[in-house]
């Protein structure tokens, strides 16, 4: 019996996973502050709470993400690069490529049969197209990111998005907001824009199913969707699509647990 | 596993401090300079025409040095700052901003002050911006440019128009010479001149192919940067060609010694493109955690492909300089490059290869994408690019740079079987 | 005769009422929350009241302002740089500079004695140099908005953010409260870099004395001082700066309103 | 004929250059600023100007090769070459206007293949006695590549002919830029350019024809006098503003009585040939006066832009840049000093092909017609 945990501090959220032989039996998630240190103890401590387990039993804990420097209690580090491939394979063992798109950037990973990183590429230039832009965005149609996913539904004139820039394309949607569009073409025109820079990345790596769709912007359902009808293929979304990167760490250490720690 | 034991970069001490003297009396004889008796000459480094200037007796001011060694520095951006405040643009290159700037507010850097050009020779060899930069200058300072055309190399070896158009040039520019400083052309010096840069130039390559060695009793990218100043700036002086027996004995002593500059050399690079100045300690830092070191590099080559076969021949002045004119790193097409890079990867036994693009340098980084997925999905060589500047500070992000870093490592780790050396170039 | 100069900004509707081109009878603001039309309606209702006149008073309408089009019973429209400047002028007699920073834009414009726009620049590219950015600082280091400037004026060593991008500076920011930096350094840090990117437009039009500071960030006092250190001279900041744009645009149209009478010309309106 | 104009000019497939090749024909496409188009015409081969993408193509694989940080038109080149848009083409010509362009030379000849590549260098020594003799040579490699891409045997008769075709057109080309600086209100900026973008599309012997037939048309619209302000449009030599964007800044109160929009049928006036027609394209080249932001300056920059705003009676300039275009935006900066000590006003815009939203360029251009109409 090996209990391990994954610790994914993002820019934006902290996620933890407890993995005991192979299967998850604890998550948590929460917003990330300004003390990195204490949001990972946070989501550690919430995840064993809702698993009833004890900080002891824990044999492995591994940090990722960008803040995989403040898991100081933990004994592994591992970007989160690495934790997607791994997650998505544990998830989906078919995975092929996996697209992450987090908070702050946007990943497309190529991975082997044995959900080993072959190739990465990501987004080099600004925010632009992340989970950020749609949190932005969102604020300025008076929405929250969570409320938008199926607003695309019955848009028939998407607006077209070109904004390279996170913060400019904020002002790009009060203008459409003020030219009187209608908020469903607006968040359709986003997500066309969010799909387009991932498929963008993607082809660096090259596209190939299976396809797996990891990070918080995987739980907006109508970029799924849209992402969907650009590639024409079926894209492999987990319920637990944000919790993806920190099964990887939980799945790392457990890897790593038979060895000592250096 | 990223090793715990990054220890200080052991530098060739003597040829260190040597070097660091060679740097302090160049820019300290420069803050001298200008004037009649000992006039100013500013060249570009692709391409250069220092042994005729030399032969003319100029004191020669590499503007594209001055500005990397300010961004060494850390004093690039208010340079740049000022430089955009002139209307520069974010997106100009780094180097003219930084040179624009501090010729604006006075010349004065911590190596002391740069004097104004007497003449600007322009080596239009691979980069055009170096068009746009000197016509700048020419402006502010009025004072007479030469514009020498070299044609771009498309075909593995220099054409006969290439050279004969090249040749006329170089002709004409010596009238200039003799008309402005009123001496006539001394054939012999210009011959002396060239022996001693010939000189210089086999040192070098004995240098950079020693990267061969397994481990590397070099590194041919961070460390090679420091060694690249003589062979571009002091080539043509006695100083330079006596320069690398001093860093080849070196050399011979850390084999000798198993002083490797990477105690534990885990994965061998082919680096390609030019270091991010503003934090090159910090780059530098992220690759020896991982025990990489680089074998061979081109960006140490764009003062001239010396280790590829070129050195300056006493016995065919023009002509050789007509030759190192084409040469130049960045004056090889992109079909040349790929071929060059891929040589290099096979000759130095390299696991790897990282791209360094520059947001502000269209001419080394356009088509870098390009050849990273040439180089993975072609040769099946793991490849990483990543992107800041060369000059502007704003543009680096550590956490970033680090994140893509690691992966890379990460990734290579449980493939670190022998690689296949990729199947010749195209 | 009474002129009411409206301006629609991206982030707050902000109007004037103004007498013979000189008196002021009264003001308002109110946040644009995306409706434009609406709220400048409301601002300028508010203004005819507290002005107690008669809405019909009223003999001329010019916006002026991001949505500047979007208000169809207006007069003439003139663009925001334009008006805030002329506004600039009216609030400092002197002022021959004017930096503008608002929610989304930063400019500096140079300025005739008259008010008339000379040169002028605005930042194009990024969006870290302006007052949402401020805003959003705000918000993620937990300090209320109107205490910003006060506990960023308490700082001794001030930490400039060296990211052009406003994402990336967050982070940035948050890496060094991560760092323990103090905060009054850190909200300083933040002024100063909206600051520095300023003092590249102010340079690029040339600066000459007096420089004044107009748009929201007149409330902050942190972000004069962090101009002062950069330009090195004083700079005016008026309380009534934000407004500037608002009084400029009724200013132009009292000068339109007197030609118009003193000429059979039909009503046109430049550039629209 | 201009709604026509835009439909063609706006379709990213190239549809007058498939009827073309669906006849059997070939043709070559030319990436600005400047390439002998003649001397492709008299191979027997159709010299068609590449002008990016527009608003209308998304970038989603050139991106990959090429990084963000480049102008639009080379990614938007890149990607119509990759999703098969430029497929009727056999052969690219790319000049060496700038790092870019000549490295999507690099590019394109690796990515595709079947077609021949060729980077065509143009020499920025305009005094050396050798620059005419090497610009044949280079002409001379050019001619190889495309014999290889299926052009005829070069005979100089044959580019003799075409000189004289290519006259006509540069003459009709003339007459509409006169017409422009002339009477400004005759014509707007995006019919002038429109009409002159169709000149790159179309064989040159319907686009004179074309041309013909406006003339008269134009000549007999009523004057539309407006209170406008004079000016010089400066900078989108290569990259195209979206057409959007050029009817925006005349919208905006301006007339653009001059212009650096496709340069390439302006590079130099009547072509005189003499002796060898190679010679003497080559010298027309060498010898223009065009004085843009890809050409070593022959002069100081300073100077050249107040002769063209002396020329142009131009009572402001503009600069359009693309961004990330390098040879556009450093000269700006030169120019700007010297308009700077005459007190001449300018604006400084930047524009990518794809944007579509121009509310910050409105507003800049607003203010620059009303600090210069206001009091
Ligand atoms: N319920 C939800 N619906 C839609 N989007 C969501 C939801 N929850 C999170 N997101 C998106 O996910 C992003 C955070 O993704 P995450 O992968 O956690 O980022 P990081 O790892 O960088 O912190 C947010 O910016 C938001 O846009
Ligand atoms: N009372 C205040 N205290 C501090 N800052 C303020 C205050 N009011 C406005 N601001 C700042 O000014 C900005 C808005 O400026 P404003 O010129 O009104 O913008 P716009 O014209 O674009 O709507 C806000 O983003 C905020 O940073
Ligand atoms: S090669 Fe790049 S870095 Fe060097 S001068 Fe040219 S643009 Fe600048
Ligand atoms: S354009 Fe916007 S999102 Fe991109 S780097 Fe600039 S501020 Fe950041
Ligand atoms: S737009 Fe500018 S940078 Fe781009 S290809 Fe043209 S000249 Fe070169």
């Amino acid at each position: 019996m090996t209990l391990v945990a994954g610790v994914d501090i993002g820019s934006t959220t902290a996620k933890c996973i407890l993995l005991e032989d192979g299967a998850i039996v604890g998550k948590s998630l929460a917003p990330v502050g300004v003390e990195l240190v204490k949001d990972a103890e946070r989501a550690l401590e919430k995840a064993l709470g809702e698993a009833g387990r004890e900080r002891r039993e824990v044999q492995a804990v591994t940090g990722t993400g960008y803040g995989r420097f403040k898991v100081t209690f933990g004994q592994y580090t591992l970007t989160e690069i690495g934790c997607h491939a791994k997650g998505a394979h544990y998830l989906f063992p078919g995975t092929r490529v996996v697209l992450d798109i987090g908070g702050q950037d946007t990943k497309a990973i190529k991975v082997s049969d044995r959900g080993e990183v072959v190739d990465f590429a990501m987004n080099d230039k600004c925010a632009a197209g992340t989970g950020r832009f749609l949190d932005v965005c969102a604020g300025a149609l008076g929405f929250d990111v969570s409320e938008i996913g199926s607003l695309s539904l019955g848009a028939r004139h998407p607006v077209k998005v070109t904004n390279t820039c996170t913060v400019f394309a904020e002002s790009e949607v009060s203008a459409y907001v003020a030219r009187g569009k209608d908020p469903k073409d607006i968040v359709a025109g986003l997500y066309a824009s969010v799909v387009s820079r991932s498929l963008s990345l993607m082809q660096r790596v090259g596209v190939e199913p299976e396809l797996t769709f990891t990070g918080g912007v995987s739980r907006n359902e109508g970029v799924v969707r849209t992402l969907r009808q650009r590639l024409n293929l079926s894209v492999n979304v987990s319920p637990l699509s944000q919790y993806v990167g920190a099964i990887g760490a939980a799945l790392h250490g457990l890897e790593r647990a038979g060895s000592p720690p250096p | 596993m990223e090793s715990t034991s990054a220890k200080a970069p052991s530098f060739l001490s003597t040829a260190r401090e040597q070097q660091r003297s060679m740097v302090e009396e160049y820019y300290a004889g420069l803050a001298q300079a200008g004037g009649a008796k000992r006039p100013v000459a500013y060249m570009l480094v692709g391409g250069n025409l220092t042994e005729i200037v030399r032969s003319f007796g100029y004191e020669v001011v590499f503007p594209e040095i001055v500005a990397l060694n300010c961004a060494i520095k850390h004093v690039s951006l208010p340079n740049i700052l000022h430089a955009e405040s002139q209307g520069y643009g974010l997106d100009v290159c780094g180097y003219v901003k930084n040179d624009l700037g501090l010729q604006d507010l006075g010349g004065e850097t911590p190596f002391g002050r740069i004097p104004p050009p007497d003449l600007l020779v322009c080596s239009f060899s691979g980069c055009y911006v170096y068009v746009k930069w000197w016509e700048a200058l020419a402006e502010k300072y009025g004072c007479p440019l030469f514009m020498l055309d070299v044609p771009y190399m498309r075909d593995p070896e220099p054409q006969a128009e290439d050279r004969t158009y090249l040749i006329a040039q170089l002709k004409e520019f010596i009238t200039l010479l003799e008309r402005t400083t009123g001496r006539s052309f001394d054939l012999g010096e210009l011959r002396r001149v060239l022996a001693r840069s010939r000189r210089a130039e086999e040192g070098w390559v004995e240098y950079l192919d020693s990267g061969r060695g397994r481990p590397s009793p070099i590194e041919a990218y961070f460390e090679a940067v420091f060694y690249m100043f003589p062979i571009n700036v002091l080539r043509g002086t006695e100083v330079a060609a006596e320069f690398y027996a001093t860093v080849n004995a070196e050399v011979k002593e850390r084999v000798r010694t198993g002083q490797y500059p990477v105690p534990e050399e885990k994965v061998r690079l082919v680096v390609e493109g030019v270091p991010p100045y503003p934090s090159y300690r910090t780059f530098w830092d992220f690759f020896r955690k991982w025990g990489a070191v680089s074998v061979a590099a081109t960006y140490p080559k764009v003062g001239g492909l010396f280790d590829r076969g070129f050195l300056h021949d006493p016995g065919r002045p023009l002509e050789s300089i007509a030759d190192y004119s084409l040469g130049a790193y960045v004056n090889q097409s992109w079909p040349l490059r790929r071929k060059l890079i891929a040589d290099y990867v096979k000759d130095f036994q390299a696991d790897a290869v990282l791209i360094h693009g520059i947001k502000s340098c269209r001419s080394f980084t356009a088509g870098q994408g390009d050849l990273r997925d040439w180089l993975i999905h072609d040769l099946h060589v793991p490849t990483l690019y990543l992107e800041s500047d060369h000059e502007d500070p704003r543009y680096f992000a550590p956490a970033q740079i680090k994140n893509r870093m690691d992966a890379f490592f990460e990734s290579l780790g449980p493939r670190r079987e022998p690689l296949v050396p990729p199947p010749g170039a195209p | 005769m009474i002129t009411a100069g409206l301006d629609l900004g991206a982030g707050s509707t902000k109007g004037v009422l103004l007498e013979d081109g000189e008196r002021i009878l009264a003001s308002a603001l109110a946040p644009t929350r995306g409706n434009p039309v609406e709220r400048s309606r409301q601002v300028l209702e508010r203004m005819v009241e507290e002005a107690n006149v008669l809405s019909d008073e009223v003999g001329y309408l010019c916006t002026t302002g991001a949505a500047r089009y979007a208000l169809p019973e207006r007069h003439l429209q003139v663009s925001d740089i334009t008006a805030s400047a002329r506004g600039a002028v009216f609030l400092v007699p002197g002022t021959r500079h004017v930096v503008d920073i608002g929610s989304q834009s930063s400019r500096a414009v140079s300025v005739s004695e008259t008010g008339r726009v000379i040169r002028f620049k605005m930042n194009e590219k990024c969006a870290a140099g302006a007052g949402r950015f401020v805003d959003r600082c705000a918000k993620y280091l937990q300090v209320p908005p109107e205490e910003m400037a006060d506990r960023a004026l308490g700082s001794t060593h001030p930490k400039m953010i060296s990211s052009v991008c406003a994402v990336l500076a967050e982070t940035e920011i948050i890496n060094s409260v991560a760092e323990e930096v103090p905060l009054p350094d850190i909200l300083m840090g933040v002024f100063l870099s909206l600051a520095q990117r300023a003092y590249i437009l102010m340079r690029y039009v040339g600066i000459q004395p007096e420089v004044s500071l107009v748009g929201g960030l007149v409330h902050s006092p942190a972000m004069s001082r962090a101009l002062e250190q950069m330009v090195k001279a004083p700079i005016v900041a008026h309380p009534m700066g934000q407004y500037a744009a608002a009084f400029g645009a009724a200013l132009l149209g009292h000068a339109r309103m007197q030609k118009l009478s003193s000429s059979p010309l039909p009503m046109g309106t430049p550039g629209g | 004929m201009v709604q026509l104009a835009r439909e063609v000019v706006l379709d990213p497939t190239y549809p007058t250059v498939r009827a073309w090749t669906r006849r059997g024909r070939r043709a070559v496409g030319c990436f600005p600023v400047y390439t002998p188009q003649e001397l492709v015409h008299a191979m027997g081969l159709l010299p068609v100007s590449l002008h990016g993408g527009g608003e209308n193509v998304e970038i989603s694989h050139a991106d990959a090769a090429l990084g963000s940080f480049l102008c639009s038109i080379s990614k938007s080149t890149l990607e119509l070459a990759l999703t098969a848009r430029l497929a009727p083409f056999r052969a690219f010509i790319f000049p060496y206007i700038c790092d870019v362009s000549r490295n999507l030379e690099g590019i394109f000849s690796r990515l595709m293949p079947g077609t021949e590549t060729h980077m065509l260098h143009l020499p920025q020594n305009f005094r050396s006695e050798a620059t005419v003799p090497f610009l044949v040579a280079e002409y001379r490699r050019l001619i190889a590549k495309l014999e290889r891409a299926g052009g005829e045997p070069y005979r100089p008769e044959r580019l003799e002919a075409s000189v004289r075709l290519f006259n006509l057109q540069r003459e009709r080309i003339g007459e509409l830029t006169a017409t422009k600086r002339d009477e400004p209100d005759k014509l707007t900026l995006t019919e002038s350019y429109l009409l002159r973008r169709l000149g790159g599309l179309l064989p040159r012997e319907v686009h004179v024809e074309l041309l013909d037939r406006m003339r008269s048309q134009i000549e007999d619209r009523p004057p539309r006098r407006k209170d406008a302000i004079r000016t010089l449009l400066v900078g989108p030599f290569c990259e195209q503003p979206t057409l959007d964007l050029i009817d925006l800044i005349e919208q905006a109160g301006c007339y653009i009585v001059d212009d650096e929009l496709l340069q390439v049928h302006r590079w130099y006036g009547q072509l005189e040939v003499e002796g060898d027609p190679l010679v003497s394209l080559a010298r027309a080249y060498v010898q223009s006066p065009v004085d843009i932001g890809v050409r070593a300056a022959p002069s100081s920059k300073g100077e050249a832009i107040l002769r063209r705003v002396n020329d142009a009676r131009a009572q402001g300039v503009i600069f359009l840049t693309a961004k990330f275009c390098e040879p556009a935006l450093e000269d700006v900066v030169l120019y700007r000093k010297a308009l700077d000590r005459q007190k001449i006003p300018y604006l400084h815009l930047e524009f990518e092909e794809r944007s579509t939203s121009f509310e910050q360029s409105r507003l800049q251009l607003e203010t620059f017609v009303e600090s210069i109409l206001f009091d």
